[in-house]
C-alpha cells in the first residue's frame, strides 16, 4: 500500500471555480474581520464580484466544453454540473443583491451573512459535482450547515429561531438517514461511486439503502411526505434566505437525484417510477390544496414550491433524457420566477413591514411596477403563457406523456388549475382591492436589478425558449449513454415485496 | 405588407401594449392614441388580409413559419384560411371599436389598454395559429387579461353593491369567496371565468398532448398532423383513443363557446366586464371555442367528428332555449345580452353539427355576424351603464329622449341580433337553418323558437331601457354626441349592414375554407373498407416500430413501452 | 473470545441506546449515550479499526458529547414532565412492525459487495492509521478539503448564533 | 469469527432505536442525541463492511460522518442556545408560533 495521488496541476483547472470561490470566501471573511468600519454593502458587492468571476469561469467552461472527472470519478465536471453551478451561482448573486437592504435588520454579524451565503453556494457547487455517496454526504451537509445558520439569523425573532430549529432537526434527521443509507448501499455494492453501481443486484439492503437516501434528498427538496419543515422554515427565515433556500438547494439536490436515479439506478427504472409517481402526485396535490388556506405570502410560496417540486418529479419519473432536459429547463424557469416573486416580497416587506397577503391590497396602485412584476412571477409559477413556467410545465408534460405517465399528467394538469386559484387570490389583493394606505413604495437599486433580471428571464424564456432548450439538451448529453432503448428490465415484482 | 400581413395583425397590438408600458398615465391622450393606432394598424392589415385572401386558391394563405422549439417540435406557424380570415377581421374591428368605446376610462387607462390589446392580440393569435401548441398558447393567454379587466374595471351587480354591512364585506374579502355562489361580485365573476376556462382548457391540452404522443410525429403542426396522424381505431379504456381525444378537445374548447352545461361562467363574466371587454369577450373570445374545435377536432379527427358531432346537435338545443328563457327573465341589461350570446352560440353549434357546406359556412358567417351584433349591444349597454351607473332594467326607462342616437343604434343592434334581412346575421341564420334542416329538423324548429325568443327579450329590454316613463334620477344622462363615441357603433353597424347587402365576398372566403373541411369530414367511406383500412394500418405498425419514425400506436401500457422510451433521445 | 467481546459490546450498546431514548433526564440520556459510544468504539476494535476507535473516543466522546453535556449544564434543564409526544402511542405500533420488517429484510440481505484492495493482512502490516491516512490523502482528498471548509463554516456559524447579545452595543458602535 | 450479519443486526437495531427517539422524544437535545445514535449505527455498518469487503472506503466514510456530526453538533447547540434564550424551553411541542 503506497501513497499515489494522481493529480496533475492541470487537473486543478476543473476545480478552478471552487478553488477560486473558496479563496474569495476567505478574502471576504478577512476583509470583514480586518476592516470592521467598512460598510457592509461593500462586502456584498465584493462577494458578488467573486461570484461573477466564478460564473464567468463556468461560462467559459461551458462554451469550450471543458469537462472531466477527478479523484477516481468522485468529482465530475460535466455539462450538467456546469449548468447547475451556473444556476446556483446566478441564484446566489441575485439573493445577495436582494438582501443588501434586508441585512440591516440583523443586529449582529452583518458581514458574516455574506460569507455564509457564499459558503452555502460553494457547498452546493460541490453537491452538483458529487458523483459518489461520500461526496454527496459531505457536500450536502456542508451546504445545509450554512442554511442552518442563515435561517436562524434573525436572532431576536422567535419565528426565525423556531424555523431554524425545525429545519435543523429535520436536517440532521435527514443526515442520519443519509448516513445509514450510504452504509447499506456501500455494503451491498462495495462501491461509493455512482457509475460503478450501475450493475448492482437489487438486494433488499440496496433497496432500503436507496430509499433512505431518497428520503434524505426528499427532505432537501421538500417533497411530500418530507415537507414538514418547509412552510415553517420559509416563514421564519429571513426572506432573502427563504429565497435562496427555495431555489438553490432544490436545484442541487435534483442534480444528485438525477445522478442517482439515472446513473446508479438506471437499470431499475420500472421499480422507482412507481415511487416517484407517488411522491409527485402527493406533493402537487397536497401542497396546492393546503396553499389555498395560506394567509402569509411566504407560506404560500413555500407550498407553491412544494407543488413545483412535485412537477419536477414528473420529469424525473419520465426517466428519459427528455425528462431530464425538462427538469433542467423547469428549474431555470422556476429560478427566475421564484427569485423575482421573493424579491417583490422583500421589497414590500421592507416598505410595509408585513408578509400577510391581505396587506398586499392595492399594491397595483401603490407600486404598479412591483405589482406587475409579482403578477408575472406568480403567473409564471402557475404556468400561464407566454411565461417561462408554462413552457417548463409543457416540456415536462411532453416528456412524461412520451413515457405514457397519463395519471401523472392528469393530476399535474388539474393542479395547474388549483394553483391558479391561490395565485389569483394574491393578484386579486394586489389589483382589485383598494389600498388602505395609498403611499407609494420605494424600491432600492439592487432590488430593482433583481426584479428586472427575474422579469427578463421569465419573459425571454417564455417567448423564445430555443436557446435555453438547446442549452439544457446539451447539458444532459451524458445521460444518453445510460438511458436508451437497450435498457430493458422485467418489472421485478419480488423486489417491491422485499 | 404583402405576405407579412398576419404578423402585422398579430404583433401590432403587442407592440402597442409594449409601448404603453413606457407611457405615463398622466398623458391620457397619448395613451389612447397609441392604443388606437396599434389597433388601427391591426385593423388595416386585417382589412387588407380580407381582400387579398384568394378564395379561388383556397387553403391556408399568408403562411408564416419559423421554428420555435426543435426539441418539442413547435414552430410559430401562422396562416389563415377562409374560416380564420373573417374572424381575424372581426377581432380587429372589435378591438378598434372597443378602444373607442372605452375612450372615457379614467382609472388606470394605460393598464386597461395594455390588457385589452393583449387580450385582442391573443384571440387574434388563436385564429391564425396552425400549430396546436400556439393555438393553446394564445388561447390560455387570453384568459388572464380577462381576469384583470373584469376585476379592475368591471362592475358589480346591484345585489352585491348592497352588501355593505360588515359581514357582507368580510364575505367579499374572504379567501373562500369563490365557493360562495350567492355572491355576484366582479371578483367572483373574474375568478370563476378564469378557473372555469382554465380547467377546461387543461382538458383540451390533455387532448392535444394525446394527439402529440399518438401521432408519434414529434410535432404540434396541425397541417402535418391532419395528414399523417393515425389516431383512429386505437383501443383505450373500452373505447377508442380518437373518441377520447375528441371528447377532451370538444368539451375543453366548448366551455368557452359556451355550450349549454358549461356556460355558467359566461353571463356572469359578461355582466361584470367593462363594455369593451364584454364586446371582445362575447364578440370574439367565445368564438375561440368554435374555431378551436374546427381547427383541432375537425381537421385532425374528421372521422370521429362525423361520428360524435350529434352530441353538439343535442346540446345546442338546450343552449338556445335555456339561454333564451333566462335572457327573457333577466333584469340586468348585460345579463340579457350575455345570455342572448350564449343562446346564439347554440346556432353556431347547430351549423357545425350538421356538417354540410351550407350550414358550416353559415356557422362561420354567423360567428362574424354575431361579433358585430353583440358588440353593438354591449357597447350600448356599456354606454347606458356609464351614464346611469345601473344595469337594472326595471329602474331604467325612457332614455330615448335623452339619447336618441343610442336608441336608434340599439334598434339596429336588435335587428341585427334577431337576424332581420339586410343584416349579415340574416344570411347566416338562413344558411344554418337551410343547411341543417335535412339532418336535424327538430333542432331547426327549436332554433326558430329561439329566434322568436330573441325577438321577445330584446324588444322587452329595448322597451325597458329606452321607452316608457323615465326615472328622473337619470335626467343627467346624455347621448353619444362626439365622433369618438359614435365611431365604434357606426363602424359595427356599417359592417353588419354592408355585409348583409353585399355578402358575396364574405361568402366566397368562407366557402373556400369550409369546402375542403367538409369534404374531408363527409368523405363517404364504406364500412367494410374502414375495417380493412384499420387492419392494414395495424400491420404497418410493426415495420414502423423499427424505422426512424416511432409509431407508438399499439403501445398503451405505461412503463413497458420500449419504443417510447427510445424516443426520449 | 472475540465472540464474548462482541456480545458484550453489542448488548451494552443496544441497552445504552434504549436508555438514551427512554430516560427522562437529559443529562442521564447524554451519559448513556456516552456508554453507547464507548461500546461502539469497542466494536471498532474488533473490526481492526483502531484509528476510528481513537477518533470515536477522542472526538465523539471527548468533544461532541462533552459539548452536549456542557450545553445541558449551561441551560440547567430540569426533567421534562411530559417527555413523549402525545401521538407516540399511535406511532409505536406501526413503527415496531415496520422496524421488524426492515430488520428482517436487512438480515436476509447478503451484503457481499465487490471486494476492495486492502485485505485485513495489508491493513495489519502498516496499521489502520496508515491505511486510513493513505486513502484519505489520495482518493478522498477532496472530501477532506470540503470537510475542512465545513468546519470553518461550523465555527463561524456557532459564533454567529451563540454570541451573547451583550456585545450588541459595541458591534453597533463599530459598524 | 463473528458473521457480518451480527454487526448489521446490531447496527439496524441501534438505527431503529435512534429513529424512534427522534420521532417520539420531545426534548430537542435528546432528539439530537438520538440522531447521534443513528449516525453511530451507520458507522458500525460502515466499519464492518469495510472489514469484510476489504476496502478502506467504509472507514473513511465513518470518519467523515464523525467529523460532520461534530460540526453539526456545534451549530445545532448554538441554535438551541438561541432558542433557549428566547423561549426558556426546549420542547418541540412548544414551538407553535408557526402553524400549517
Amino acid at each position: 500500500m503506497t501513497f499515489s495521488l494522481n493529480l496533475a496541476f492541470s487537473d486543478l483547472l476543473l476545480l478552478l471555480p471552487e478553488i477560486f470561490l473558496t479563496c474569495w470566501l476567505c478574502v471576504v471573511l478577512i476583509v470583514d474581520f480586518s476592516f470592521p468600519r467598512v460598510p457592509k454593502e461593500r462586502l456584498a458587492y465584493l462577494s458578488v464580484a467573486g461570484l461573477i468571476v466564478t460564473l464567468g469561469c463556468l461560462a467559459w467552461f461551458d462554451m469550450n466544453h471543458v469537462s472531466g472527472t477527478l479523484f477516481g470519478n468522485m468529482f465530475v465536471l460535466d455539462r450538467m454540473a456546469i449548468f447547475f453551478k451556473i444556476v446556483i451561482l446566478g441564484a446566489t448573486i441575485l439573493v445577495i443583491l436582494a438582501s443588501i437592504e434586508y441585512v440591516n435588520r440583523f443586529t449582529l454579524f452583518r458581514g458574516e451573512y455574506y460569507c455564509l451565503v457564499v459558503m452555502s453556494a460553494l457547498g452546493m457547487m460541490f453537491m452538483v459535482s458529487a458523483n459518489d455517496l461520500l461526496s454527496v454526504f459531505v457536500s450536502l451537509e456542508f451546504a445545509t450547515l450554512g442554511f442552518y445558520v442563515l435561517v436562524s439569523y434573525l436572532r431576536d425573532d422567535l419565528a426565525s429561531n423556531e424555523g431554524g430549529l425545525k429545519f435543523f432537526i429535520l436536517g440532521v434527521l435527514a443526515a442520519g438517514l443519509l448516513a445509514y443509507g450510504i452504509s447499506l448501499v456501500y455494503g451491498e455494492t462495495g462501491k461509493l461511486v455512482f457509475s460503478d453501481m450501475a450493475s448492482a443486484q437489487p438486494t433488499p439492503g440496496l433497496i432500503i439503502g436507496f430509499l433512505l437516501i431518497f428520503a434524505a434528498l426528499g427532505f432537501k427538496v421538500g417533497a411530500v411526505p418530507f415537507h414538514s419543515w418547509i412552510p415553517d422554515t420559509y416563514h421564519g427565515a429571513p426572506t432573502p434566505v427563504t429565497t435562496f433556500l427555495s431555489i438553490a438547494p432544490k436545484a442541487a439536490a435534483f442534480a444528485i437525484l438525477l445522478r442517482i436515479f439515472l446513473v446508479a439506478l438506471g437499470t431499475f427504472k420500472p421499480v422507482w417510477v412507481v415511487l416517484l409517481v407517488a411522491v409527485s402526485i402527493l406533493s402537487m396535490t397536497y401542497a396546492n390544496i393546503v396553499a389555498i388556506a395560506q394567509r402569509n405570502i411566504k407560506r404560500l410560496l413555500a407550498y407553491s414550491g412544494i407543488a413545483q417540486v412535485g412537477n419536477i418529479f414528473i420529469g424525473l419519473a419520465a426517466g428519459t433524457k427528455m425528462g431530464n432536459d425538462a427538469i433542467l429547463f423547469y428549474l431555470l424557469a422556476y429560478l427566475f420566477a421564484n427569485i423575482g416573486a421573493f424579491a417583490v416580497v422583500i421589497a414590500v416587506s421592507q416598505a410595509i413591514g408585513t408578509d400577510e397577503i391581505e396587506d398586499y391590497r392595492g399594491l397595483g396602485r401603490r407600486s404598479p411596477f412591483l405589482a406587475f412584476a409579482m403578477l408575472l412571477f406568480l403567473l409564471s409559477l402557475a404556468g400561464v403563457p407566454p411565461l417561462a413556467g408554462f413552457i417548463g410545465k409543457l416540456y415536462i408534460f411532453v416528456a412524461a406523456i412520451k413515457e405514457g405517465l397519463y395519471t401523472l399528467i392528469v393530476v399535474g394538469l388539474i393542479n395547474i388549475v388549483i394553483s391558479m386559484y391561490y395565485y389569483l387570490i394574491v393578484v386579486k389583493q394586489m389589483y382589485i382591492n383598494e389600498p388602505i394606505d395609498p403611499s407609494p413604495i420605494a424600491i432600492s437599486g439592487p432590488m430593482k436589478t433583481v426584479i428586472y433580471v427575474g422579469l427578463a428571464g421569465t419573459l425571454v424564456i417564455g417567448i423564445y425558449p430555443q436557446p435555453f432548450t438547446d442549452w439544457v439538451v446539451s447539458a444532459t448529453l451524458m445521460f444518453a449513454n445510460f438511458i436508451g432503448p437497450s435498457v430493458t428490465v422485467a418489472p421485478p415484482v419480488h423486489l417491491l415485496g422485499g | 405588407m404583402g405576405e407579412y400581413a398576419l404578423l402585422y395583425i398579430l404583433f401590432a397590438p403587442f407592440a402597442g401594449a409594449l409601448a404603453l408600458i413606457f407611457i405615463s398615465n398622466r398623458q391620457p391622450l397619448l395613451v389612447r392614441s397609441v392604443a388606437a393606432s396599434a389597433a388601427f394598424v391591426s385593423l388595416l392589415a386585417s382589412l387588407y388580409l380580407f381582400y387579398a385572401y384568394d378564395p379561388v386558391k383556397g387553403g391556408f394563405q399568408f403562411v408564416q413559419k419559423c421554428e420555435w422549439s426543435k426539441q418539442l417540435g413547435i414552430s410559430l406557424h401562422l396562416g389563415v384560411d377562409g374560416i380564420g380570415t373573417p374572424l381575424v377581421l372581426a377581432s380587429s374591428i372589435l378591438l378598434f371599436a372597443g378602444i373607442f368605446v372605452s375612450w372615457h376610462i379614467k382609472d388606470r387607462a394605460k393598464e386597461f389598454y395594455i390588457w385589452l390589446l393583449i387580450l385582442a392580440a391573443a384571440t387574434i393569435g388563436v385564429f391564425m395559429s396552425l400549430d396546436l401548441f400556439f393555438l393553446y398558447f394564445f388561447y390560455e393567454m387570453s384568459v388572464i387579461p380577462m381576469y384583470l379587466l373584469l376585476g379592475m374595471w368591471g362592475s358589480h351587480t346591484k345585489k352585491y353593491l348592497e352588501m355593505t354591512d360588515s359581514e357582507g364585506l368580510k364575505q367579499r374579502d374572504s379567501v373562500g369567496f369563490i365557493l360562495n355562489f350567492g355572491s355576484n361580485s366582479k371578483e367572483y365573476a373574474a375568478m370563476k371565468l378564469v378557473l372555469f376556462l382554465s380547467a377546461f382548457a387543461v382538458a383540451a391540452l390533455m387532448g392535444i398532448l394525446l394527439i402529440y404522443k399518438y401521432s408519434g410525429l414529434n410535432t404540434f403542426d396541425i397541417l402535418v398532423l391532419r395528414e399523417q396522424a393515425n389516431l383512429m381505431n386505437i383501443p383505450v379504456l373500452g373505447t377508442t383513443l380518437d373518441r377520447i381525444i375528441w371528447v377532451l378537445v370538444f368539451f375543453g374548447f366548448a366551455s368557452i363557446a359556451p355550450l349549454w352545461p358549461l356556460h355558467s361562467w359566461s353571463p356572469v363574466g359578461h355582466a361584470a366586464a367593462p363594455a369593451a371587454t364584454s364586446m371582445l369577450h362575447a364578440g370574439v373570445l367565445m368564438k375561440l371555442g368554435h374555431f378551436s374545435i374546427i381547427r383541432v377536432a375537425f381537421e385532425i379527427l374528421p372521422e370521429t367528428t362525423r361520428e360524435l358531432m350529434p352530441i353538439a346537435a343535442v346540446l345546442c338545443m338546450f343552449s338556445i332555449v335555456y339561454g333564451g328563457f333566462v335572457a327573457f327573465y333577466a333584469k340586468d341589461t348585460k345579463y340579457v345580452i350575455g345570455y342572448s350570446s350564449s343562446s346564439h352560440m347554440g346556432y353556431v353549434f347547430l351549423g357545425m353539427a350538421a356538417l354540410n357546406y351550407i350550414s358550416l359556412s353559415g356557422a362561420v358567417i354567423y360567428m362574424f355576424a354575431h361579433a358585430m351584433a353583440t358588440g353593438m349591444l354591449f357597447a350600448m349597454a356599456g354606454w347606458v351603464y356609464d351614464q346611469t351607473h345601473t344595469r337594472d332594467i326595471p329602474s331604467l326607462g325612457g332614455l330615448s329622449n335623452k339619447m336618441p342616437f343610442i336608441s336608434v343604434c340599439f334598434v339596429v343592434g336588435c335587428m341585427a341580433s334577431i337576424g332581420m334581412p339586410g343584416t349579415v346575421n340574416f344570411i347566416a341564420e338562413i344558411m344554418i337553418i337551410v343547411g341543417s334542416w335535412d339532418k336535424y329538423p327538430l333542432q331547426v324548429v327549436v332554433a326558430m323558437l329561439g329566434i322568436v325568443l330573441t325577438l321577445a327579450y330584446l324588444f322587452k329590454m329595448m322597451r325597458g331601457l329606452f321607452y316608457g316613463p323615465m326615472n328622473q334620477k337619470y335626467s343627467h344622462a346624455h347621448d353619444a354626441i362626439s365622433a369618438v363615441d359614435r365611431l365604434p357603433l357606426l363602424i359595427m353597424i356599417s359592417i353588419s349592414i354592408g355585409f348583409g347587402i353585399f355578402p358575396m365576398r364574405l361568402y366566397d372566403v368562407v366557402r373556400s375554407g369550409v369546402d375542403p373541411l367538409v369534404a374531408r369530414i363527409t368523405r363517404v367511406v364504406p364500412v367494410a373498407q374502414t375495417h380493412e383500412g384499420s387492419g392494414v394500418r395495424s400491420e404497418l405498425i410493426i415495420p414502423g416500430a423499427t424505422s426512424t419514425v416511432p409509431v407508438v400506436a399499439s403501445k398503451l401500457l405505461p412503463l413497458s413501452s420500449q419504443v417510447s422510451r427510445g424516443e426520449g433521445k | 473470545m472475540v465472540g464474548v467481546f462482541f456480545t458484550y459490546f453489542a448488548l451494552i450498546s443496544i441497552a445504552a441506546g434504549v436508555l438514551t431514548v427512554t430516560l427522562r433526564h437529559p443529562v442521564h440520556c447524554a451519559l448513556s449515550l456516552l456508554v453507547l459510544l464507548m461500546h461502539v468504539s469497542g466494536l471498532f476494535i474488533l473490526l481492526n479499526a483502531e484509528f476510528l476507535w481513537a477518533v470515536q473516543v477522542i472526538v465523539y466522546v471527548g468533544a461532541i458529547l462533552v459539548l452536549y453535556l456542557f450545553v445541558l449544564m449551561l441551560m440547567n434543564l430540569k426533567t421534562d414532565e411530559r417527555y413523549f409526544h402525545q401521538s407516540a402511542l399511535y406511532v409505536m405500533g406501526p413503527a415496531v412492525l415496520g422496524a421488524s420488517y426492515v430488520l428482517y429484510n436487512l438480515l436476509r440481505s447478503p451484503f457481499d459487495g465487490a471486494k476492495g484492495d486492502t485485505p485485513a493482512a495489508a491493513v495489519l502490516q502498516d496499521g489502520d492509521t496508515y491505511a486510513v491516512g493513505i486513502k484519505m490523502f489520495s482518493d478522498h482528498l477532496l472530501q477532506f478539503e470540503i470537510v475542512g471548509i465545513f468546519l470553518l463554516g461550523a465555527v463561524i456559524g456557532a459564533i454567529v448564533l451563540a454570541k451573547t447579545p451583550k456585545q450588541l452595543d459595541t458591534e453597533r458602535g463599530r459598524s | 469469527m463473528i458473521p457480518l450479519s451480527a454487526y448489521t443486526a446490531v447496527s439496524a437495531v441501534l438505527f431503529i432505536i435512534g429513529l424512534t427517539g427522534v420521532l417520539v422524544r420531545r426534548n430537542f437535545i435528546i432528539v439530537l442525541l438520538s440522531v447521534e445514535i443513528m449516525m453511530n449505527a451507520a458507522n458500525i455498518n460502515l466499519v464492518a463492511f469495510s472489514h469484510y469487503l476489504e476496502s478502506m472506503a467504509g472507514q473513511l466514510v465513518a470518519l467523515f460522518i464523525i467529523a460532520i456530526a461534530a460540526g453539526e453538533a456545534a451549530v445545532g447547540l448554538a441554535i438551541i442556545i438561541v432558542v433557549f434564550r428566547g423561549k426558556i424551553s426546549t420542547n418541540v411541542d412548544e414551538m407553535n408560533l408557526l402553524k400549517w
